[in-house]
């Protein structure tokens, strides 16, 4: 029995909701699977397409960018350029046959520690089966 | 060489219970330009801070990673620590071990390495960050208030009590704005002139206020702290230092037009006094109407005019102010009649709108309080008022409920009994939103006191029928169809945004919400306070509201407000956006996507105005170029971030 | 030589020294071979590396003669050498060369050698410089011109003040600053003012292009024949040995054929660098 | 049907009265046939112009490198260049005023309608002559193409040999223009996107598949980028230093540049280069097809700005290069965007 | 050595080549390409001329030097990353690439001779095919010294006809090439070796494009380095990379680190092709760039053909391939340059 895959995930978390969000998880002392590291970033709406490509380029089985729910961005609407463009980015990707599974978005609000949880859960969860990202792993 | 420390926090065991912070040490050490990686048992504790201190002193650290809890509780506490002890505040980053790590995982082998890596990518953030000084304006430390009803009133006496100028910009002839025209008040009903009229005198007499009657804004331009604004004072005519009130002028004036501030329920010279208690108290020429101003003069006002204040030369003249903050207090207006014809709004005589009916009862008012049919000058002996006229109707008309109507409903109701005691009124209602303070036994009142009719149901049709007007309508409760042979029906019409105010929104850059009113710049917790700082919002323009929420809100807009013209300067984050302006190519696809117009283009290439930009990078993802990114968190940064995290 | 000619040697960096700061700043290393290393000539230039960002063209700015380090002045300008500048002694680089022409020095046994610099451009004057120095007997005069925009951006500030007991050293700075007694103007106009004596005198002139172009005209305006003046030139490399094929001007790779061209060669040459 | 003579007339008058700095238009090669872009000053040039189904190129192109020159001279020529477009070429102008990148008052647009047929794709032409070399290609009669070949003049139905783009053209004649020759008949485009449906249906590992051995050729020769009328940045991901630097950019500034993508042609970082370029052509990309048929290995590489446009149109209800006054597709969003994706 | 090979039969002297790593032309998406064979049966050399050229097989387009990895905190090891010198056969190579690869050798020789082009060029053995017909309307090999069935830099050459093919090898690798076919080939009858001389002869009548007396080019070309000729000719140049990565003699070329991993510093050194058409190939960091205008980098480009080459090498660095007309995207025609260069009024 050979060890189970460990997918390795990169979570851009706006800081305003989704961070706080995820803090309020560790504050409620929810468990998650230690597969995600964090970036905090200012607002979803700040998170270029190029961050999503380097990650995967760079080994990154999945990707997950969480913001604040529409309405609530701190910053108005970066939450919704960034709806739009990470639609884009993501249609992009599985019209290149990327699994639909790893690269995600989300919103998650400064109350919602028990969903992103679930959010993380869940990303581990169905990356699990699908191995290693090797698609657009850079292949030296 | 890069001379990063890194201080990684047991937080007792909170943290050293699940990731081994010897060895997260051990492995940070071995990074490059990392100084020393050093673990603690309480960072945010004095000994702690202390030891970041001396690092930075000895080892000549020229950046501090802080492997801890969430920055939203310990950042300030680092990074005064680091100022403290020579370095840049802004070389100063907090890594989120705890909230994020340690306390949502219980496996120490694979909360270590995570640890490990959120600490990496935040050494190679911090390792790029610029050393930053908060950006600092200089404050013009006075205020505009836009709008003279009850909410710029009390906004700008705040305001000038606290010893700030206010420039008061009001559309009309005169302050007052809508709550001079009503009668009465609930829940108290006391009456509204008397309350109103003395604070719209000390306005107008306040040696710190500057009044500005029959003006509009016409532009703003500049920032929070600095705006410049552009008022067009539209002339009346009439010199009010000289107007003596005699009225001589309006008894010879040839043209007879409706009255506003009646609603039409009277009529009005070209040359007129507002209302009585006009502040200022003089009267004024409306130029739609007057035919001197025309080729063909009349001039007959002004050969009666003794004190001779009346001029026809006045031209409009565009007035410039400086101001460190201006209060929006635009208020409301009706929804529009033609819009009401189901329910004859306009149609029949007897149908009147709720300010109309607020005027019948004033004793000042056209009928000096009686109520009397317009039709017949008939008391009416069965009157029907109809709630949410226009409001909580999303097929037809406006979604939102209007708020006030309930409670001034029930009011009106109950003036009318006060008036005709044998009358009977019929309110028809969908609910009784009787929230605040004594409003729920205001109504109870009103239903057993004054034997007021609640109907709850629709109206579906009013019509006319002999001299009587027929009213059609439901009660959902009993389910009976009902019909009501009425004398008179008042609705209670839908508020929503004062004429022009888009307009001016526009001018002042100023969000609106789907209905119209003027966009918070958030919904709970900046609810005075709109998306362009140094703009808020007062009154019935952000939303709608009754007399007491109206103040408040002013007083709490006025405060906000003082919150920046307390200050000699503004401090303001400076990790904002900066051009790159050699990549630039000016799309101008920035500037579209910047909640906050703090980009502009200036020869063909951005330009981030420092003092308004928030810092949030959407501009930074929109570039195509990377020739927009904010300070401290730049593509460079992120980039080597991602790669962190990865391992690479 | 090693087999491989893109295999760098390993080195290790001894020193570092500031010599200019600011916006463009300069530091002069000084490094050892691991093992191996090479011999070069004056003026010839080597391949530093630092791995994971690249490698640069570098010239040496130590003498043949000095045999325990490599001296190397470096601006900070780019990829590299700012990765360089991150470096402290005791870290390791690579250096493949040496690489170029380097100066005839041999050919000018018996002659006064006229040194013209500006800027960076001391570095690669300096390797002749010292060798013509410790090798004093076999050379006529020697004179050093030398100008920087301002005094701080003058490089080898203390070896220049041990230098002028030796040799006569003629400063400039670009614009006024209160407390310069020296020449004030730019090198080309320190040289027409110097007025060297073109017999039996070879002249480098090494520094950024536009000086280099003026100097010369100075040059010959003194009658200084196109023979008599050298100088180097500089391109973008990447191989150092002739094959990537940026480098060239005309048929010349600077980084083979170069970079020491004597203006009769020079001028002959496109300008397309 | 276009009258080439009226088109030349015009650009003989505007050379004449010095209206425009110069034209930039097609001429034929006499050779093989095939038009070349063609930069005409003196009035007697306007003869060489053609206007065949070989004029591929998307000559708005030029138009950058023209701002690039004008900027570096000191005291520049203000006239406007004039342009010979097609449709899908105008709608890639509309792009660069919308960007302001270019300026309306410095173009003067000679547009031609494609009307009922368009230009003409060389490889299937290659195919249908089955090796044989044409030397001229012209418009007509009706919806045909008169293909002369050594031995000969043949008629093909030009839906036979049309480029790709074309039988996906949603503007068949220039929605902007100063002249525009030809009619305006709007052609009728059963599905504007049915080039990608097929890839579309395919399960993950076989698009993958098909993607793999596509970029796989790729030699980053960059034909794709240069000949793109949208890729005008200054520098691109995929260059290895920054191009706009100044003497006084800071080293760390120029040392920062991000490596996002090796230059090395490795399958990876071949994807990212066409990502990255497929993601930043996204409701900028109007389809004149230009990259596919550069590429000299063939990558379809319209199947992915194709994708986008689609997206752009059916996610957002997006049309690209009609109208120079609205937002670009990232720089604006609908309350009611889909959001189906987000969890 | 001469021999007759059945067309049917070369198959077979694939199959026998098992020592060696083949490649041969294929039709990849309507491009032809140098392949690897994996199925000999399927290889056929009636196709006209590939997309790139088979110099992708002897200097890859991206070729890794070394690695270099950190074991301590500043300590390095590099690892040479040579070609293993494994033999490999290219089938159905055009004379001109033949001749391109003699080019090249000049450039990756020399006092610094380049180890990874020499361990693949050594291990390669070139089996020709001589242009019956011309591959290209745009071939013009004549013109440049060289012609449809130039032997230079090949090890044999195939001759067309029709049902078998004339073999001639005339190197020692070529021989072996023969000998590890064995059986499969035939002693050729005298009228073969006339039919193909032949063709041979007639194929050099068939060129449709000549580039005439352009040896006063060189000359010309140094006296018009500052002409704003470059300016018009270039007009179209859209800078892309096609002219130079496509052509079989350009043999320039980038070296960069790319980073595996920053912590522990691990990575290669890789080279990899570059081109005088890319603005960044001559830029120095500060800026400064000595080839600003694609003006300049296509002057760049003819003259290191037609003037430098000759002048360090007495060579043209063209072999008339046609590549860089057929495939520019601009229809940019080096022969036409060329002649407008020669009639230059200077």
């Amino acid at each position: 029995m050979t060890e189970e895959f460990e997918p390795k995930i990169i979570a851009f978390l706006c800081k305003w909701c989704s961070s706080a969000g995820s803090d309020l998880a560790g504050v409620s002392r929810m468990e998650y699977p230690p597969n995600v590291v964090p970036i905090q970033v200012m607002c979803s709406g700040s998170i270029s397409p190029l961050y999503i490509f380097s990650a995967f380029n760079r080994g990154a089985d999945g990707v997950l960018v969480s913001g604040c729910h529409p309405g609530d961005c701190h910053y108005i609407k970066g939450n919704l350029y960034a709806r739009r463009r990470l639609a884009l980015v993501k249609k992009l990707l599985e019209h290149l046959g990327l699994e639909p599974q790893r690269f995600r978005m989300s919103w998650v609000s400064a109350a919602e520690g028990q969903k992103y949880t679930q959010v993380i859960k869940d990303l581990v969860r169905d990356l699990k089966p699908l191995g290693p990202q090797t698609k657009l792993r850079r292949n030296v | 060489m890069k001379k990063t420390g890194v201080f990684i926090c047991h937080c007792g065991i909170n943290i050293a219970g699940t990731v081994d912070v010897k060895k997260v040490a051990r492995e940070l050490s071995q990074q490059p330009g990392v100084a020393l990686a050093e673990d603690y048992v309480y960072m945010c504790s004095d000994p702690g801070q202390n030891l970041i201190a001396q690092a930075i002193k000895d080892k000549g650290l020229d950046s501090v990673v802080v492997a801890c809890c969430s920055p939203t509780l310990h950042e300030t506490t680092f990074r005064n620590a680091s100022q403290r002890a020579g370095l840049n505040a802004f070389r100063c980053e907090i890594a989120n071990i705890r909230e994020q790590c340690s306390w949502v995982h219980k496996d120490m082998s694979k909360a270590t390495p995570k640890a490990a890596q959120i600490i990496k990518s935040t050494v190679k953030r911090v390792q790029k960050n610029e050393e930053l000084e908060p950006i600092s304006v200089p404050v013009t430390r006075r205020a505009m208030v836009i709008g003279g009803g009850i909410a710029g009133i009390q906004a700008s006496l705040d305001l000038a009590n606290s010893g700030y100028e206010v420039i008061l910009v009001e559309k009309s002839p005169s302050l007052g704005g809508h709550m001079i025209q009503l009668s009465e008040t609930f829940p108290t009903l006391d009456c509204s002139q008397c309350i109103l009229t003395p604070k719209m005198v000390e306005a107008s007499k306040h040696p710190k206020i500057k009044l500005m009657t029959y003006s509009e804004v016409q532009d703003v331009t500049g920032y929070v702290g600095n705006f410049k604004v552009k008022i067009l004072k539209k002339p009346t005519y009439v010199d009010p230092a000289k107007c003596n009130l005699c009225d001589e002028c309006s008894k010879v004036c040839p043209i007879v037009v409706p009255n506003e501030f009646d609603l039409g329920l009277t009529g009005r010279r070209a040359i007129y006094l507002p209302f009585p208690q006009a502040i200022p108290a003089s009267y004024c020429l409306d130029d739609k109407n007057c035919p001197s101003l025309f080729p063909v003069a009349c001039g007959k006002c002004y050969h009666v005019c003794k004190p001779k204040a009346i001029n026809y030369d006045l031209k409009p003249e565009i007035i410039e102010e400086e101001v460190g903050a201006i209060i929006v207090a635009t208020g409301y207006d009706l929804y529009d009649k033609e819009k009401m014809a189901e329910y004859g709004l306009g149609r029949y005589p007897d149908v009147l709108d709720g300010l109309q009916f607020e005027r019948m009862c004033s004793a000042s008012g056209p009928t000096q309080g009686k109520i009397l049919r317009p039709s017949d000058q008939q008391e009416p002996q069965e009157v029907v008022f109809i709630q949410c006229s226009g409001s909580r109707d999303p097929e037809l008309h406006c979604a939102y409920c209007s708020k006030i109507c309930c409670m001034y409903t029930a009011k009106q109701a109950m003036l009318y009994k006060h008036h005709v005691h044998d009358g009977q009124a019929y309110i028809f209602y969908i609910d009784i939103r009787s929230g605040g303070k004594n409003y729920e036994e205001f109504v109870q009142r009103a239903v057993e006191e004054d034997g007021v009719l609640y109907l709850r149901g629709k109206v579906s049709k009013v019509f006319q029928e002999g001299d009587k007007l027929k009213v059609w309508g439901a009660d959902t409760l009993s389910g009976k169809k009902i019909e009501i042979d009425a004398d008179m029906v008042v609705l209670a019409m839908a508020m929503r945004p004062a004429q022009g105010a888009q307009e001016l929104a526009k001018k002042l850059k100023l969000a609106l919400d789907k209905d119209g009113f003027l966009a918070e710049a958030h919904p709970k917790l900046r609810p005075v306070e709109s998306v362009t700082a140094g703009m808020f919002l007062a009154g019935a323009a952000q939303a709608p509201k009754d007399i007491p929420e109206a103040v408040a809100q002013a007083s709490g807009a006025a405060c906000k407000a003082i919150t920046i013209l307390s200050q000699d300067r503004l401090y303001h984050s400076p990790t904002v956006a900066k051009a790159v302006k050699n990549l630039c190519t000016g799309c101008g696809m920035c500037v579209a996507v910047c909640p906050y117009d703090a980009i502009a283009l200036k020869d063909g290439k951005v330009e981030v105005n420092e003092v308004l930009c928030e810092g949030c990078g959407t501009c930074q993802a929109t570039c195509l170029r990377a020739a927009i990114q904010v300070k401290n968190l730049t593509q460079h940064q992120l980039h080597e971030m991602i790669l962190a995290s990865l391992g690479g | 030589m090693p087999a491989n000619v893109y295999l760098p040697q390993l080195a290790r960096i001894i020193s570092v020294k500031d010599e200019v700061g600011g916006l463009r700043p300069i530091r002069t290393f000084r490094t050892e071979f691991l093992d191996g290393g090479f011999e070069h000539r004056c003026g010839q230039c080597a391949m530093i590396s630092v791995f994971g960002q690249g490698e640069s063209m570098i010239s040496i700015s130590s003498s043949p003669l000095v045999k325990d380090y490599l001296q190397f002045s470096i601006l900070k300008t780019g990829r590299v050498t700012t990765a360089l500048h991150d470096l402290e002694p005791g870290c390791i680089i690579g250096l493949r060369g040496p690489y170029g022409n380097g100066f005839p020095v041999e050919e000018w046994k018996g002659k006064n050698i006229l040194f013209a610099g500006g800027g960076i451009g001391l570095a690669p004057i300096w390797s002749v410089l010292q060798t013509a120095l410790l090798r004093r007997s076999e050379f006529g005069e020697l004179t050093l011109i030398y100008g920087a925009r301002t005094s701080p951006d003058i490089v080898f500030k203390e070896e220049l003040v041990e230098l002028r007991t030796q040799i006569p050293v003629h400063l400039s700075i670009d614009v006024a600053e209160p407390d310069w007694k020296e020449f004030v103007g730019f090198v080309a106009a320190n040289v027409a003012d110097k007025k060297p004596k073109p017999d039996n005198t070879m002249a480098i002139t090494c520094g950024p292009p536009i000086m280099i172009k003026t100097v010369i005209k100075a040059l010959k305006d003194l009658q200084f024949g196109d023979e008599q003046i050298y100088t180097t030139v500089e391109n973008k490399m990447k191989c150092g040995i002739g094959k990537c094929g940026r480098c060239n001007i005309g048929r010349h790779y600077v980084c083979k054929d170069g970079p020491v061209y004597s203006w009769a060669e020079l001028k002959n040459l496109p300008q397309e660098y | 049907m276009v009258k080439l003579e009226d088109l030349k007339e015009e650009a003989r008058r505007l050379l004449k009265e010095g209206k425009v700095k110069y034209i930039i238009a097609y001429e034929r090669n006499p050779l093989d046939g095939r038009a070349v872009p063609a930069f005409l000053r003196k009035p007697e040039d306007a003869d060489r112009i053609a206007w065949d189904p070989t004029c591929v190129h998307n000559l708005v192109r030029f138009l950058v490198d023209e701002k690039r020159r004008k900027a570096k001279e000191k005291n520049p020529d203000t006239r406007p260049v004039g342009v010979v477009v097609k449709g899908c070429d105008s709608r890639a102008l509309v792009i660069l005023l919308q960007e302001k990148f270019i300026e309306r008052k410095d173009v003067h647009i000679l547009g031609l309608s494609c009307e009922k047929t368009g230009v003409a794709d060389e490889r299937k032409l290659a195919k249908r002559l089955k090796g044989k070399k044409a030397v001229r290609v012209e418009f007509g009669p009706e919806d045909n193409f008169t293909v002369t070949t050594q031995d000969g003049a043949v008629t093909v139905p030009a839906a036979e040999v049309l480029a790709g783009r074309c039988l996906e053209c949603i503007a068949n004649f220039p929605v902007v223009s100063d002249l525009l020759l030809g009619e305006k008949t709007k052609r009728t485009v059963a599905n504007a996107f049915a080039s990608v449906e097929p890839l579309e249906s395919l399960p993950p590992e076989e698009k993958w598949k098909f993607w793999q051995e596509q970029f796989r050729k790729c030699i980053r020769c960059y034909a794709c980028r240069s000949v793109c009328p949208m890729c005008y940045c200054d520098e691109c991901v995929a260059d290895t230093i920054n191009f706009a630097v100044t003497a006084d950019t800071p080293a760390e500034e120029k040392a920062q540049k991000i490596k996002w993508v090796e230059k090395s042609p490795l399958d990876s970082e071949n994807i990212f280069y066409h990502l990255v370029r497929a993601i930043h052509l996204a409701g900028r990309c109007i389809d004149c097809g230009e990259c596919e048929r550069a590429c000299p290995v063939n990558i379809p590489l319209r199947q992915l700005n194709k994708k986008m446009e689609k997206e752009a149109k059916v996610l957002f209800g997006y049309e690209v290069g009609f109208d120079p006054d609205k937002p670009a597709l990232i720089s604006c969003f609908r309350d009611e965007d889909p959001q189906d994706f987000i969890r | 050595m001469d021999k007759i090979l059945p067309k049917k039969d070369f198959p077979l002297w694939l199959k026998n080549l098992s020592a060696y790593a083949l490649y041969a032309p294929r039709l990849v998406d309507e491009a032809w390409s140098y392949e690897f064979v994996t199925d000999p049966a399927r290889v056929s050399l009636d196709y006209p001329l590939t997309v790139v050229p088979a110099k992708k097989i002897i200097f890859p387009q991206r070729e890794s030097y070394f690695e270099f990895s950190q074991d301590d905190a500043n300590g390095y090891r590099l690892a040479e990353t040579l070609p293993e010198e494994n033999p490999v056969v290219i089938f159905g190579v055009r004379p001109c690439e033949g001749r391109a690869l003699t080019l090249t050798d000049k450039v990756f020789g020399g006092e610094f001779e380049d180890l990874y082009y020499w361990k693949r060029r050594r291990a390669v053995t070139l089996v020709g095919l001589a242009c019956g017909t011309p591959p290209s309307p745009n071939c013009f090999c004549l013109s440049v010294d060289g012609s449809p069935h130039s032997r230079e830099g090949l090890d044999i050459l195939l001759t067309d006809l029709g049902d078998k093919y004339y073999v001639e090898a005339f190197t020692s690798k070529g021989e072996d090439l023969l000998a590890k076919g064995g059986a499969v080939f035939a002693v050729p009858l005298p009228e073969d070796k006339k039919a193909a001389d032949k063709i041979q002869a007639d194929s050099e009548n068939k060129l449709a494009r000549r580039l005439e007396n352009i040896k006063d080019v060189p000359l010309k070309l140094k006296g018009m380095f500052d002409s704003s000729f470059w300016d018009e000719e270039s007009l179209s140049c859209i800078r892309c990379g096609i002219c130079t990565y496509l052509c079989p003699t350009c043999h320039c070329f980038d070296i960069n680190d790319e980073v595996e991993s920053a912590t522990p510093l691990r990575g290669r050194r890789v080279r990899t092709w570059d081109t005088c058409q890319f603005p960044d190939f001559t830029m120095h960091s500060s800026g400064h760039n000595p080839r600003p205008e694609k003006s300049s980098r296509l002057r760049q480009r003819i003259n290191h053909k037609f003037q430098y080459f000759q002048e360090v090498w007495q060579n043209w660095q063209c072999t008339g391939c046609g590549r860089c007309i057929t495939l520019c995207p601009v229809g940019i025609d080096i022969v036409k340059v060329v002649e407008k260069v020669r009639d230059h009024a200077s």
